[in-house]
């Protein structure tokens, strides 16, 4: 190989389950047989993964898309867009218990919910609310760390939270919450048009060295294939790169990430990493309204979808 | 005279003018390397988010003020206790002092939790925080104080038949003073620091709570905003103990240039 | 009627180490009034110490009143060698320590403090530090130093009275006017006491008794009864039979040091 | 005879006897009220948990331990430094003290991000954060200590004509020394949390990323073990340091029971 | 040949306050050995403090060696009335500290550590302090500390030595003994010394000149010089001339008590 290029990429959350294509994808050498020499770093959450790709301390990232929106309505001329749409929904959802009697968002009403301020589920709750014909302020929040979020649930402290789908789902399990006694309201099924987390790369990166970017699309793109094909040995690279992961756990996420985020009605037909550009415009638009941002990116600003590799290439075998 | 003058004046001044100069040099560095808004805002625009939120921010602020001082009373209060016990007591020094370091070396932000199951959200896991991450400086330093008291000042009590609670309370204290003094400096930026971080894992309320909220919509002005009012409380409850320390512990720096302490 | 016995008494600060002072047997009267000179480091100010209980022998008794000490005694009163003033307490305080400590001044303090106020006034006044009441030690001279120190040694009334080389650090005349007003006291309300001092004139002037210590390990060598007459002007001084005295234990020393 | 001995034995073996103590009280909390264990695990499953992750857990202490240690030499430095600046020179004490109290009622947490910017995840904002978080106790004692020097001691060397850097190496500092020392056991704890909490922000590294990572897979049992390493390792410290603190602080100490410090 | 020269120097430690000095002025040839002599907190260690710069005298002048002084000097050797040896040092390590700071030992110290430390002991041996070289401070006995601290005044041989009350603490025979060492090394090697004392005899017996100053605030009331030839054996002490001078200036003494 004459020249590799390299490239730094931060991970949004820890090694876990949905990072296993991004892993494999290094340990299998799909990164280098694109001519990328690549790191991959664990992030803090989807707005430091976001901020480190946009002061160029990484080149690029996995994000939630929403925290893409907002960065990108605050600074218009960074140039930051998303590249591959990982997840073709957001994860985020409702947790709450049967003994609650809640079943639907209506029954949320004067309840109290518990997430962290920067939650992606709590930040979107006024897309869930309109969606389902409910007020913005009909719900009391309690600001609490991710760690706790579950356990004041699982002790019945809160009516409910918000969360990602296939963490809170876990975390509640592991707090001794039977799958039986919860209510999921996973926002996605709900109305809510949201796009879920992308990789997203600076653009420096995309101007000076696009065919890398593509690059990197591509391995990534085969070694998700493989993910899905067959997800028992793609975490194995999970626990090799971090062996204090229970593999057994980040299976069952990375599974359920799969499931309900990845294979979607959506990806099923247009291939993984794609969106639709009327979606794309639907989820800006409902994250403006949701974060109270003060512009609306276009939508071709923020998806760059020349970055895609082949459609044939990205679609699932059945 | 001139000359004199002028040196007084500086010393005065030193404080607001090394200010307003770090103040001027973080601007034209902002400005001049064009470092972005989300990473680290100009103090002109920390300065117009702070006036343009003037509100929540004093209600916030005051909150953590509050949860503050409480935490750091009860650190203080705990402080010099087990301070005097481990300075008096050789078996509580060597029972307890190793483990007391242990515990301090753990992130007091993991137990918030633990706090928050038992205590519910709010202020009393922040009092709490704010107290379990102070009190040791006010240990260490009060056991430090006592220990190395002059056996000489000491042999003045006990020729007098006085006891050792007297002991303590007419040498030892009064000798542990400046120790006790220079601790409360640390203890009390590190009952900020607790406070907020509380705030920060599980509140509605507080600098904590208001710098996650303004965080998660990338205000990053107003989360220097919140910064600078913790930093000025910081400030405030200072030049209280310097004055408490100046009017307690004359004896002690006598040495020192008038102007100095 | 013996009220300070020495049986047998050595001590070394080391375990295992020199000896500070070796086999010391001495006794002390009620209302004695005892001096002990010496070479320098031959142990006087250890001597002190073991009397008021700051540090235990190694070996041998030491009994107060007939009881053996275990312990810092409560009805001493005591000048250090250094006058080890408290530094944070104005020179008044420093004379009103003993007051805040000692029984029965200490139950009576709150309801009595403007008058044992006006006592240590009274008693500084006396030593000639009228008027640096309200100052620090570190205010003070050496001498000035000293003298708040004796005036705390004395302010609550001590049984036994424990004086180290109190009048060091001060001129002939301020000397001599503390040795009369220190004789006034103990005639007025007696009291016993030891005192530590190089000036012979001074052990001769003062006391009943005076012992003769030996260099280090110190022992007792010689023990002295003046027999002048009490009370004892300041004339005496110039009489023949006090310079004789004053000869003796001169020589006494003076033979120490050849051996 | 018999007494004295088993005296000192109690005051030799009391340490560990009281980790004894408090483990068993803690199991049989944990067992006696059935706390659950993602809230507090009993010290028998934690200690599970740390026999079965034993290598990985000695990695990432390993790195923390480096980290701090680097972080901590750089406090100690600057935090002498910049103590006899503030100590012996009343313009920077007057213009300084009150920023850096300032400064140091902000939670170093706030920082990692920027750092992460300059310095990419991993060890270096580990570092800083650890330096950042743990100079101000060694500042402030090392300033206490020279600013009560006794000016009698100070006077013997200045009428030898001694300059400023003189007094300061022969009776500033050596007369400061227990302050130093002092500040140092409340550092070191400060610098392991520093650290840790640095890594659980910004490093795939590390006891603090193995308690995120740990906490992130249910794992409390290997949470808690974690923090009992940071535990351990400042405990390890705090002796290493009390140990010098006995060679060269004897003179303070010379008035305590032999067998306290 | 001026060496050292107080021009009509006033000193109040509080700005606006009481004098402890007032108006003195006197001035010390070279190699002149002065005693100053006064009642208890006349101002006597704060002379000591305007000659060695630690202190700045509120009015007037102070000059050594035809400079004004502004600032400590580092031709000095002082022993302080409290001996302030540093607790952290041995006594050898005490006395060494002048070579570690006053040049040209001080860069000699590294190749000759040796050499002066052997010079440290020899003169501990003087003083009699053999033995007690590897103590601490605080293991010393209070007249043990008087002497380290002599000898650390002493050690690096300073054109002026000012020693205030440095026998305060010895008994007699020590100190006349120091009197004659200090005496043979000024008649060895001449340098000038001021010597604060109490004691008339010591300050007639060592000095060319004596001071006498007057209650608070400090004033310089009579200059006297003594005329005895050198060099003086003890034995000068029993002469009548000596008695004669001693009784002169306990006259002056005793008349300013009276005033
Ligand atoms: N704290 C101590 N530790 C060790 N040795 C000590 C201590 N105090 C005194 N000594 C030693 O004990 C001996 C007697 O000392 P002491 O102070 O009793 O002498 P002294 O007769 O009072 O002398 P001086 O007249 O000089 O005050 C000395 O050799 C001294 O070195
Ligand atoms: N640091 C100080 N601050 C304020 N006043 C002081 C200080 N030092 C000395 N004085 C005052 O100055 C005067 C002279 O003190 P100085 O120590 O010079 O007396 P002295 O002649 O040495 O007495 P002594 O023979 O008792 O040692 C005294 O009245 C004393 O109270
Ligand atoms: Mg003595
Ligand atoms: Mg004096």
């Amino acid at each position: 190989q004459a020249s590799t290029t390299k490239i730094n990429f931060t991970l949004d959350w820890r090694f876990e389950g949905p990072s296993a294509p991004f892993l494999m994808a290094l340990d299998k050498g799909y990164f280098l047989q694109e001519g990328l020499e690549v790191t991959i770093d664990s992030g803090n959450g989807s707005a430091g993964a976001v901020t480190r790709v946009a002061t160029g301390a990484y080149d690029m990232g996995f994000a939630d898309f929403s925290a893409l929106v907002e960065y990108a309505a605050a600074n218009p001329e960074s140039g930051m867009q998303a590249v591959y749409m990982l997840y073709n929904q957001t994860p985020a959802a409702v947790f709450t218990l049967k003994e609650f009697n809640i079943n639907t968002p209506a029954d949320l009403v004067g309840k109290t919910l518990a997430a962290p301020v920067f939650d992606g589920g709590r930040k979107a709750w006024p897309a869930f609310a309109a969606n389902n014909d409910l007020a913005v302020d009909s719900v009391t929040w309690q600001s609490v760390d991710p760690a706790i979020r579950e356990t004041l649930l699982a002790r019945r402290q809160v009516d409910a939270i918000t969360g990602f789908y296939f963490t809170s789902l876990l975390n509640l399990e592991a707090r001794g919450v039977s799958l039986d006694d919860i209510v999921v309201m996973p926002y996605a099924d709900y109305g809510v048009a949201l796009y879920g987390n992308a990789i997203i790369a600076s653009q420096k990166m995309l101007i000076e060295n696009p065919e890398a970017v593509a690059g990197f699309n591509r391995a990534f793109n085969k070694a998700l294939i493989e993910t899905i094909a067959d997800p028992e040995s793609a975490v194995k690279f999970v626990s090799k790169r971090d062996p204090l992961v229970k593999e057994s756990l980040e299976l069952r996420r990375l599974t359920l990430a799969l499931d309900a985020q990845v294979i979607t009605d959506e990806t099923r037909t247009e291939g993984l990493g794609v969106v639709t550009m009327e979606r794309l415009k639907r989820s800006i638009d409902e994250a403006v309204s949701s974060f109270n941002l003060s512009r609306t990116p276009t939508p071709e600003s923020l998806f760059n979808m020349a970055m895609l590799p082949e459609k044939s290439t990205r679609m699932m075998q059945n | 005279m001139m000359v004199f003058n002028r040196r007084k004046f500086l010393i005065k001044h030193a404080s607001w003018m090394l200010i307003v100069f770090l103040l001027l040099v973080w601007e034209m560095i902002c400005v001049g390397f064009n470092v972005p808004e989300y990473l680290f805002p100009a103090p002109s625009s920390v300065w117009a988010s702070g006036v343009d939120r003037w509100q929540p921010i004093m209600m916030h602020a005051w909150q953590t003020f509050f949860t503050t001082l409480v935490g750091f009373a009860i650190a203080v209060v705990v402080g010099v206790v087990l301070g005097v016990a481990v300075g008096t007591y050789p078996i509580v020094y060597k029972a307890f002092y190793p483990l007391l370091v242990g515990f301090n070396s753990i992130p007091k932000v993991a137990f918030v939790p633990v706090l928050v199951v038992w205590f519910g959200i709010g202020t009393v896991p922040a009092i709490l925080t704010a107290f379990l991450i102070s009190f040791f400086p006010v240990l260490v330093n009060v056991a430090t104080g006592l220990a190395t008291l002059e056996p000489e000042l000491e042999d003045v009590l006990r020729s007098l038949g006085a006891s050792k609670l007297d002991i303590l309370r007419k040498v030892g204290l009064p000798r542990a003073l400046p120790y006790f003094f220079a601790s409360l400096k640390v203890a009390i930026t590190l009952a900020f620091v607790g406070s907020v971080i509380s705030e920060t894992v599980a509140s509605n309320m507080g600098i904590g709570y208001l710098m996650m909220a303004a965080s998660s919509s990338m205000d990053m002005a107003l989360v220097f905003a919140g910064l600078i009012v913790i930093g000025i409380m910081g400030v405030v409850m200072y030049e209280l103990f310097a004055w408490t320390e100046k009017r307690f512990t004359r004896w002690a720096n006598r040495g020192v240039n008038n102007t100095a302490i | 009627m013996v009220f300070v016995e020495f049986e047998d008494v050595s001590l070394a600060y080391e375990e295992g180490g020199d000896l500070a002072i070796k086999d010391i047997s001495l006794s002390v009267k009620q209302n004695e009034f005892i001096a002990v000179v010496g070479p320098s480091g031959c142990g006087k100010s250890t001597l002190m110490k073991l009397v008021s209980g700051l540090t235990e022998p190694t070996s041998g008794y030491v009994y107060i009143d007939g009881r053996q000490i275990g312990g810092p005694q409560k009805c001493i009163g005591m000048a250090f060698q250094a006058s080890n003033l408290l530094p944070w307490r104005t020179t008044l305080e420093n004379v009103m320590l003993p007051l805040e400590i000692v029984q029965p001044y200490r139950s009576q303090l709150r309801r009595k403090r403007q008058e044992f106020e006006a006592m240590a006034m009274a008693l500084l006044e006396r030593v000639g530090l009228k008027g640096w009441e309200h100052k620090y030690p570190w205010e003070l001279s050496g001498g000035m130093q000293q003298r708040a120190s004796i005036c705390r040694a004395l302010i609550h009334k001590p049984q036994l009275l424990m004086l180290d080389e109190p009048f060091g650090a001060l001129d002939a005349f301020t000397r001599e006017e503390l040795w009369c007003m220190l004789q006034e006291l103990w005639q007025e309300q007696p009291f016993t006491v030891i005192l530590v001092t190089h000036d012979l004139r001074e052990a001769v002037f003062l006391a009943d008794t005076v012992y003769v210590m030996s260099k280090s390990p110190g022992q007792i060598l010689v023990k002295r009864d003046i027999d002048i007459e009490r009370p004892r002007p300041l004339s005496v001084t110039y009489t023949e039979p006090f310079a004789a005295q004053v000869h003796v234990l001169r020589e006494h020393i003076g033979s120490i040091r050849q051996s």
